[in-house]
């Protein structure tokens, strides 16, 4: 069984070769045109394209791509044509990917066989980011198309990387193989490689104790079980993820018909307060089991624009677990007599791959239960809060994550204005304001002071409660695999499937 | 008629629970996205016109394009997992057919025996405990901690017994209690009693005439297990990742990918109708009373 | 040898085990049958007369009947001694059973030929079916069924009640039993129909000699077809004897009672003797006679003390009555 | 003068469907053309085989189903066009009893509230006077007032039909139809109720028009009897003349079907041929025809024959023998 | 029989048990569980996390340990009880109530009504009612309404279908004829005559279907469309601590045995109440 892993977890968004189909993984036969380092995350040209530039306003992008690069099965090397042919099927209308917009460009054109270039109104300093990263733009070849139509896709697709397609069992998983001769060079240990998705966590936990599946991803709090049966844990070299909680419906702008300024948390205090009543370190050890650092921003983020270390040592004194001063800070602003409606509403959902969150949202309760605020709890599926988010009805507190590989900009225009808000987090004329003008400005330096700024402002604001950063983590059987190194920054937070290795 | 108002329910299906580009549509979706997506999907017609179109398309068996899986039409996406929830679903109605019935009949025929309350404790545990807390356990007994069979997924008969047996174990309880009262009151008929006064051996008198009129209960509730085995589908493929429709339900649903829950909840009710039809006419065969002209 | 009585029940007691206790249904009963005889049973609903018959060939209710005392004996052979094995082999060849309710007496999912054939096939169940076609057609016939080629292939439930009383007559008489017991076989019947069965009963008897019991409410079939009777109240012979002596000589009250109160057709009477009152339960424990408590005769022995039969009115040797005042009339 | 009770043509026809899917329709003439007249006072029998239409008549007498034609009168009231009170009237004056004492007492109600249930619907009476008459009502069938409290349960079938019948008798009526009042119970207990019925009928004055396939009973209760086949009367007239001479084939093999006790001659019995024919599909002619064991040639078999005034003044027979065809 | 004697006969007979245990798992934690409970159910206590049971390494405050946000398992199930009384309770009423109406109005009055009624319950039976529910509760989310709404379609059917065909039985038989000869209305012979002559089996059915209703809400608990959050209803608990039944099974194992408990006694005491009230009459 050395020569086959089967990598167990939960059933993905998107259950189909068509990458466009869903916000989802990037399956492991594919490349984008920017790779990652496997140890730091940083982009690279370990992928398709061997380099890449910007002009000066950031308004033109140019790819080179590697001339050697092959598609499996014979659909013969990769050509500018084959990016251009899997842009316009992946920013077509029937796209459901995340952050499709940042992707779109003005134009693609393939000038040469290996040179894309990508034209833009304006400037996008962070372009590179939708070639890899969330990896928006995976490469399928148009020869492949031309022959079979999607269909050929939907049964065979060729990939460009170390692992090429073998079948997908629909509701099972789906095999690929190791490619004999690859382009690249790459040799992994396994000729064999499965993805098996299993909707219940107990069965994923069983697939692997059982010996039945080598890596599976696996809730924390499953790990333990996992360790005593002697199987062992891989965590990404990055964080993979920012978590917190999120106060919903704060449209504040000026003028905005949505605003409501009755809601409990409008008040500054409050949020305060609520910070203030979760023990952060109890919650690590509950949700993360001890295995995550704290955060004092969740869209904050060392790798990226704007980071401003200080906050991480202010975050004691002003966000530091104090029931006491909660409970102050609430009598101070007046808590619940001075409200209409003192209830919060705390939203319960599940995101796959999100196991921890309707726990999170029960640990809010019992937390803000203490210091004397009312709270109800709501259940709902993620595509509703997305709904009542594009509606501007989200009047909640919701758990939520974020990669933090998300460009700043990205970030802080999604979360924080009416731009690309599915949430409705907080909004204000401020925040807007840096939101614009960061998306205007080219200067590097100018740039990080203006999102420095957006985030202490954010944080002063106590605009959310931010939680810990993650990081990815598969459990193993140590007796078949390894090691296994992957920086946890793309689509799932796991990629570098080649880089599997084998134990003995 | 009554696969009429199943339609118009499936329908309003999608329409009661929410708007499908809610589930299709990433988190950041812009409102241009959403237009165009509403558009190319036909939900920006009026109610009417979709409830025309989409009987006129589901008469021709297409119920349009599933939204979750790329590129395949609702149909053959569900029918893909179906052979394997019928052989899951088949295997399932075996176990409980072979297990129950000569349950049944055996604690009638020893009423009160030591066999009759254990066929009655089995009975009582099966109808006692929930499917997926069993489903769970064996799991973790037979698969993890013997090993005995695959915890999961799709496979011959090894991976089947334990999601069969976890399925079947309440019809199990089901059908020993109705083949046993069914098979207790014919015991008491005139005719059984004529049988045994005739001369013929116990055997006789139990399987050819008692049992054979007994079996008409459990028949008729043949209907209603296959109807509950598609349900029960749902909670037991989940947990054993076992790819059939109950699953796939479970995730179009999940994914709002309205075509597919249409198609599977139109299957179901259809499938259920269907065999009530046959079971009818199955009554028919073994009860010539009602196919006498 | 041939003097015996075909049947001679002795001291039978039957009882069944309910949860409210032990019910005597079948107490302390003695009778005989002669071979080729005729014997009617009368007696009140529940008054225990099935579970006489039931008792005999064994059919009680599994688990709550048994028999607790008494002798069987069946040519000689002690039937309550019997393995069910040897049971099964008396059962439907030495003696047949005819049973009341000829709409349910039928296994309604087979065809009449299949259930003729099955009780024709008893002895070798390997010889073929349709070699046994041509003698289910004559056994049919015997009993008078019309047509009967064709309604071999009929379903009971196509046939009258008439018709299938004569399959089952023709089931019973197939193998040439010694003792046919007949527990109401025409109460479900048309009094033409009734009579017509009768009659074929009674033909197909005289050329068997088969002896038959003959259990009914009706005290006019007893008349005409039985040659001797019992009554039976309560779950007791209360009087037996053959039918001319028992109708000329009633000799216990009830008997007296019963006979004076069933309307005649051939005179009007102005007012009809009524019996009042109820039998009593069966779960009720009786010291005395069970008649007591109906029995305008009755004084403190009847209510204490069982009465032992002795003989009756009539003088006749077999004529017999349990009765404490045999010498008064009602 | 107008009879007391007097109906005229009447039929009852029942539409059946048959086959696997209800495809098949028949007609069941379960009653047909059916006329005869009652004295106030006075017991009609209806006798015949099961299925003759006897229950189906007496139903329609109770207005328990509509007759499909003719109509009856009550006192000179056409039934048929009762409405409001005079409906309710009719509901008081008319009563019955039916076979089945397990069955025709609703075992969740009190005794006393079936035997009032009557008087409650029909009468505007005050507790005490309602008590008084159910009291009443449960002596004169010999039960205690006490027995009111009880549930059906609690009593015989015996007892059960005097429940039946109290609850019948509580508001006066003129007129009771009785159907096969006594054949489900014990050949001991059929006298006492019998005799109840007399005894009521001679303190009340009510009639009764009883259904009865014992003959035994049909003599000791009625002064007029009807004989029914296959849905028609065949004969009908006094209990007497009937018993004592019958003319219809049909009664003659009726009555010496019922086999009595003490043999009065030794006249072998009639046996008829064959069985009852289906109402469903009945013979032509004279519809006791294929049974008939005075059968007379092709006249009984193609025409049907008509009623024919017999010796005495009230006894009608419908046979084509004693007529200028036979 | 005296009646301590007959009273103390049942308390020995498996109903009697059966009854006792009801009483013990459901009935006084239903009624109680606010003196029972040691603990605060929805109190968490994030430092005693995950405790095991007292005769499993653990402390007596948590006899039956905690789950992973540290409440008392114990005091959950006690509470659980609550939510498992009222649900069944309400809901097999409602579902009782609307399945004896329209099964009566359909027995009773026969054509148009008793097909319309009739293909209703078909529909029901046919339409997969967990489906239904799972695509309700991906707008609404999860509630007790939805909950109770499932009951009631899965369960009215039965009702209808038992109670329409006992009283097509019933309204053939003489009382009924008599109570037409004395004059009564059809909605008085309905509601006077049939419907006390069936209440015996709706209670019956009723009970029966108490367990059938546990499970049904403990298993849309376990697709996540049951009783919301953090309610410790039983179905909740024992889904909840399904993932971590390996190293933590008393979470979901007691709330599991609650419900073993709680359906079997009723199960059995409902086998019992038939056998009494109706004896004739089959069960599924
Ligand atoms: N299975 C049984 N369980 C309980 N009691 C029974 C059972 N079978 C018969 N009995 C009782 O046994 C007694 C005798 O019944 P049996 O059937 O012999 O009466 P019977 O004289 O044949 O009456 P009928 O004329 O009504 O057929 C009755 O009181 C009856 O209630
Ligand atoms: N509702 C009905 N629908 C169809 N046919 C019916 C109906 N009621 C009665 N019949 C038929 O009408 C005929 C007469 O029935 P009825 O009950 O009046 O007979 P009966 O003389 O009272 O018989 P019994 O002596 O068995 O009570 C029978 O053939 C019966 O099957
Ligand atoms: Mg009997
Ligand atoms: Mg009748």
């Amino acid at each position: 069984a050395a020569d086959r892993v089967v990598f167990a977890t939960t059933l993905p968004q998107n259950q189909s070769n068509l990458f466009w189909g869903g916000t989802g993984e990037r399956l492991p036969n594919f490349q984008a045109l920017v790779g990652h380092d496997p140890i730091s995350g940083k982009y690279d040209n370990s992928e398709l394209a061997e380099s890449w530039s910007t002009n000066e306003g950031f308004t033109e992008w140019t790819f080179k791509l590697k001339p050697d690069a092959e598609f499996h099965f014979g659909w013969g090397p990769v050509t500018a044509a084959d990016v251009v042919h899997s842009y316009e099927l992946t920013t077509g209308p029937d796209s459901t990917i995340n952050s499709i917009e940042h992707l779109r460009a003005k134009s693609a054109v393939a000038v040469d066989d290996h040179t894309v270039v990508f034209t833009f109104d304006t400037p996008r300093t962070n372009y590179a980011f939708q070639h890899a990263g969330r990896g928006s733009l995976v490469i399928y070849s148009k020869a492949q198309y031309d022959a079979e139509g999607v269909e050929g896709y939907n049964t065979k697709p060729a990939g460009t990387s170390a692992y090429q397609y073998v079948e997908r069992v629909p509701g099972v998983g789906v095999t690929f193989e190791r490619v004999e001769n690859h382009w690249q060079g790459t040799v992994p240990d396994f000729k064999e490689l499965e993805i098996r998705y299993v909707q219940e966590q107990a069965t994923i936990l069983a697939l692997l104790l059982s010996g039945e599946a080598q890596i599976a991803s696996i809730p924390r709090e499953l790990q333990k079980q996992a360790l005593e049966a002697g199987k062992k844990i891989i965590s990404s070299q990055n964080p993979a993820m920012a978590t917190g909680a999120i106060f919903n419906g704060m449209y504040g702008k000026s003028g905005d018909p949505a605003y409501r300024p009755d809601l409990p948390w409008w008040n500054v205090k409050v949020r305060e307060a609520m910070n203030r009543a979760l023990n952060r370190e109890e919650m690590i050890d509950v949700l993360y089991d001890g295995r995550a650092e704290p955060t004092p921003s969740w869209l904050m983020d060392s790798r990226n624009e704007g980071y401003v270390p200080e906050l991480m040592e202010r975050f004691d004194e002003m966000y530091g677990y104090d029931p006491e001063r909660a409970r102050e800070l609430l009598a101070e602003a007046g808590y619940p007599d001075a409200f209409p409606d003192p209830m919060i509403p705390i939203v319960s959902s599940t995101l796959n791959g999100n196991p921890e969150f309707p726990v999170m949202s029960e640990l809010l309760q019992v937390y803000f239960e203490e210091i004397g605020l009312q709270t109800e709890l709501r259940e709902m599926d993620w595509p509703k809060l997305g709904a009542l988010g594009r509606a501007r009805e989200s009047f909640m507190i919701s758990p939520v994550r974020n990669a933090p590989l998300r460009p700043t900009e990205a970030a802080l225009v999604n979360f924080h204005t009416e731009r690309g808000t599915p949430y409705g987090g907080f909004e204000d004329d401020k925040i807007e304001g840096l939101a614009d003008k960061l998306t205007a400005t080219i200067d590097p330096d100018e740039r990080n002071a203006i999102a420095s700024e957006a985030f202490t402002y954010l944080f002063e604001q106590y605009v959310d409660m931010p939680l810990a950063i993650v990081f990815a983590e598969v459990t193993v059987d140590p007796e078949v695999v390894s090691d296994w190194t992957f920086p946890g920054v793309t689509t799932n937070s796991i990629s570098h499937w080649h880089l599997i290795k084998a134990a003995k | 008629m009554s696969l009429f108002v199943v339609t118009i329910v499936v329908f309003s299906l999608s329409h009661l629970t929410g708007d499908p580009v809610d589930a299709m549509l990433p988190d950041d979706a812009t409102q241009q996205q959403i237009e165009d997506l509403t558009k190319h999907l036909g939900l920006d017609r009026p109610y009417h016109v979709q409830y025309v179109t989409f009987i006129g398309n589901a008469l021709r068996g297409d119920f349009g394009q599933s939204t979750k899986w790329r590129g395949k039409s609702a149909s053959t996406v569900v029918l893909e997992r179906l052979p394997a929830t019928l052989k899951l679903g088949g295997l399932a109605i075996l176990i409980s057919v072979v297990a129950s019935i000569p349950l049944g009949v055996l604690a009638a025929v020893y009423r009160n025996s030591p066999l009759d309350r254990g066929a009655s404790v089995i009975a009582l545990l099966g109808q006692s405990l929930p499917a997926f807390w069993l489903a769970i356990v064996l799991m973790w007994i037979f698969a993890v901690t013997l090993g005995w069979f695959p915890t999961s997924g799709l496979g011959g008969l090894s991976y089947m017994i334990l999601p069969a047996v976890a399925m079947a174990w309440f019809q199990v309880a089901a059908l020993t209690r109705l083949t046993r009262s069914a098979m207790l009151e014919v015991l008491d008929s005139e005719y059984v009693k004529f049988a045994k006064v005739k001369g013929l051996t116990e055997n006789v008198v139990i399987w050819k005439h008692a049992f054979r009129n007994a079996a008409i209960v459990p028949v008729t509730y043949f209907g209603v297990l296959a109807g509950s085995l598609l349900t029960g589908s749902v909670v037991i493929e989940t947990v054993f990742a076992w790819p059939g429709t109950g699953l796939l339900a479970l995730e179009a649903i999940r994914g709002r990918d309205f075509p597919v829950v249409q198609f599977v909840v139109l299957f179901f009710a259809v499938f259920y109708l269907f065999a009530n039809l046959v079971i009818d006419v199955v009554y028919g065969l073994i009860d010539p009373r009602i196919r006498q002209d | 040898m041939s003097n015996e009585p075909l049947l001679d029940v002795r001291n039978l007691t039957t009882v069944l085990d309910l949860a409210a206790g032990t019910m005597p249904v079948v107490d302390d009963v003695s009778f005989t049958v002669g071979r080729g005889e005729t014997l009617g049973i009368v007696g009140e609903s529940g008054s225990g007369k099935s579970m006489t018959a039931n008792s005999i060939i064994q059919i009680l209710p599994k688990k709550i009947g048994r028999i607790a005392g008494g002798k069987i004996l069946f040519d000689g052979r002690d039937l309550s001694q019997f393995s069910d094995a040897d049971l099964t082999k008396v059962r439907g060849r030495e003696i047949a059973m005819i049973l009341q309710d000829p709409h349910t007496s039928l296994n309604p999912v087979y065809t009449i030929g299949n259930q003729v054939i099955e009780a024709l096939r008893l002895d070798d169940p390997r010889q073929p079916k349709r070699s046994l076609l041509g003698k289910a057609i004559n056994v049919l016939k015997k009993m008078n069924v019309a047509d009967a080629e064709r309604r071999l292939h009929a379903f009971p439930h196509q046939m009258s009640g008439g018709m299938k009383q004569r399959v089952v007559g023709a089931i019973a008489f197939s193998s040439a039993p010694k003792l046919i017991i007949a527990d109401e076989p025409t109460t479900a019947l048309d009094v033409t129909i009734q009579l017509q069965y009768l009659q074929l009963l009674e033909g197909i008897q005289k050329n068997t000699g088969a002896a038959i019991i003959f259990i009914t409410h009706d005290l006019g079939i007893v008349a005409n077809l039985c040659h001797r009777l019992a009554v039976m109240y309560g779950g007791r012979i209360i009087e037996s004897g053959t039918v001319k002596d028992v109708f000329a000589a009633p000799s216990h009250p009830y008997t007296q009672a019963l006979l004076r109160s069933v309307p005649s057709i051939d005179t009007k009477v102005y007012r009809l003797y009524a019996i009042e009152g109820q039998p009593p339960p069966l779960t009720e424990e009786i010291a005395g006679c069970k008649f007591a408590s109906r029995c305008p005769l009755a004084t403190d022995v009847c209510r204490s003390h069982r009465p032992d039969p002795k003989p009756g009115r009539s003088g006749a040797v077999s004529h017999e009555a349990s009765c404490w005042h045999l010498g008064e009339t009602l | 003068m107008i009879s007391f009770l007097k109906v005229e043509n009447l039929s009852k026809h029942f539409p059946v469907r048959t086959g696997i899917f209800h495809r098949k329709e028949h007609i069941v003439r379960a009653v047909q053309d059916v006329s005869f007249e009652l004295e106030e006072g006075q017991t009609l029998a209806l006798v015949g085989e099961s299925g003759c239409g006897k229950t189906t008549l007496a139903w329609m007498l109770l207005k328990l189903i509509e007759p499909t034609s003719g109509r009856f009168w009550l006192n000179g009231q056409d039934v048929a066009e009762l409405t409001g009170p005079d409906l309710r009237q009719y509901r008081t004056n008319v009563q019955a009893v039916f076979q089945d004492p397990w069955a025709s007492l609703s075992p969740r109600m009190r005794v006393f509230d079936i035997v009032a249930e009557g008087l409650r619907l029909n009468d505007n009476l005050s507790d005490g006077a309602m008590t008084k008459r159910v009291d009443e009502a449960l002596c004169s069938v010999g039960l205690r007032p006490d027995d009111g409290h009880k549930f059906p349960h609690e009593f015989s079938g015996g007892q059960r039909q005097r429940i039946a019948i109290a609850s019948a008798i509580v508001q006066r009526p003129k007129l009771i139809i009785l159907d096969e009042p006594v054949s489900a119970l014990d050949v001991s207990i059929r006298s006492q109720i019998m005799n109840l019925f007399k005894d009521i009928q001679s303190e009340f004055g009510c009639s009764y028009v009883v259904v009865a396939h014992d003959l035994g009973t049909t003599r000791y209760m009625a002064d007029r009897v009807a004989v029914m086949y296959l849905g028609s009367l065949v004969e009908f007239g006094s209990t007497d003349k009937m018993f004592d001479a019958p003319e219809h084939p049909y009664t003659q093999a009726l009555l010496s079907a019922a086999l009595p006790i003490q043999k009065s001659d030794d006249k072998p019995p009639i046996v008829l041929r064959g069985e009852v024919p289906s109402p469903v599909n009945p013979p032509s002619g004279c519809l006791f025809h294929p049974r008939c064991q005075s059968f007379i040639g092709d006249v009984c078999s193609s025409n049907a024959p008509n009623w024919r005034k017999s010796g005495s003044a009230d006894h009608w027979v419908r046979c084509h023998i004693g007529t200028e065809w036979g | 029989m005296g009646r301590t004697a007959r009273l103390s006969r049942f308390m020995l007979s498996v109903p009697g048990a059966a009854f006792i245990v009801l009483v013990i798992v459901l009935i006084i934690p239903a009624l109680f569980a606010d003196l029972i409970a040691p603990h605060d159910p929805y109190k968490a206590n994030i430092r005693s996390r995950l405790e095991p049971p007292f005769l499993f390494g653990g402390t007596t405050e948590f006899i039956l340990g905690t789950d992973r946000l540290g409440r008392d398992v114990f005091s959950r199930i006690i509470h659980g009880a609550k939510f498992a009384l009222g649900i069944s309770m309400v809901g097999i009423l409602l579902g009782a109530v609307v399945g004896t109406a329209l099964g009566l109005i359909a027995g009773f009055l026969r054509g148009w009504w008793d097909a319309t009624i009739m293909r209703a319950v078909d529909i029901t039976f046919a339409l997969p009612s967990i489906l239904l529910a799972l695509a309700l509760a991906s707008v609404s989310g999860p509630s007790f309404e939805l909950v109770i709404f499932v009951v009631i379609f899965v369960i009215w059917g039965y009702f209808a279908r038992q109670v329409r065909a006992e009283t097509l039985a019933l309204r053939e038989l003489d009382f009924v004829a008599r109570a037409r000869v004395l004059g009564a209305s059809e909605y008085r012979i309905m509601w006077k005559y049939i419907l006390p002559n069936i209440v015996n089996t709706i209670v019956v059915l009723g009970t029966l279907q108490i367990g059938v209703v546990i499970i049904l809400e403990a298993t849309l608990s376990f697709l996540g469309i049951g009783i919301p959050r953090p309610t410790p209803a039983w179905g909740l608990l024992v889904a909840d601590g399904r993932q971590l039944i390996v190293s933590s099974w008393w979470i979901s194992f007691f709330p599991g045995l609650a419900i073993l408990l709680t359906v079997m006694s009723v199960n059995v005491l409902g086998d019992a109440l038939r056998d009494v009230l109706d004896p004739k009459s089959r069960s599924v």
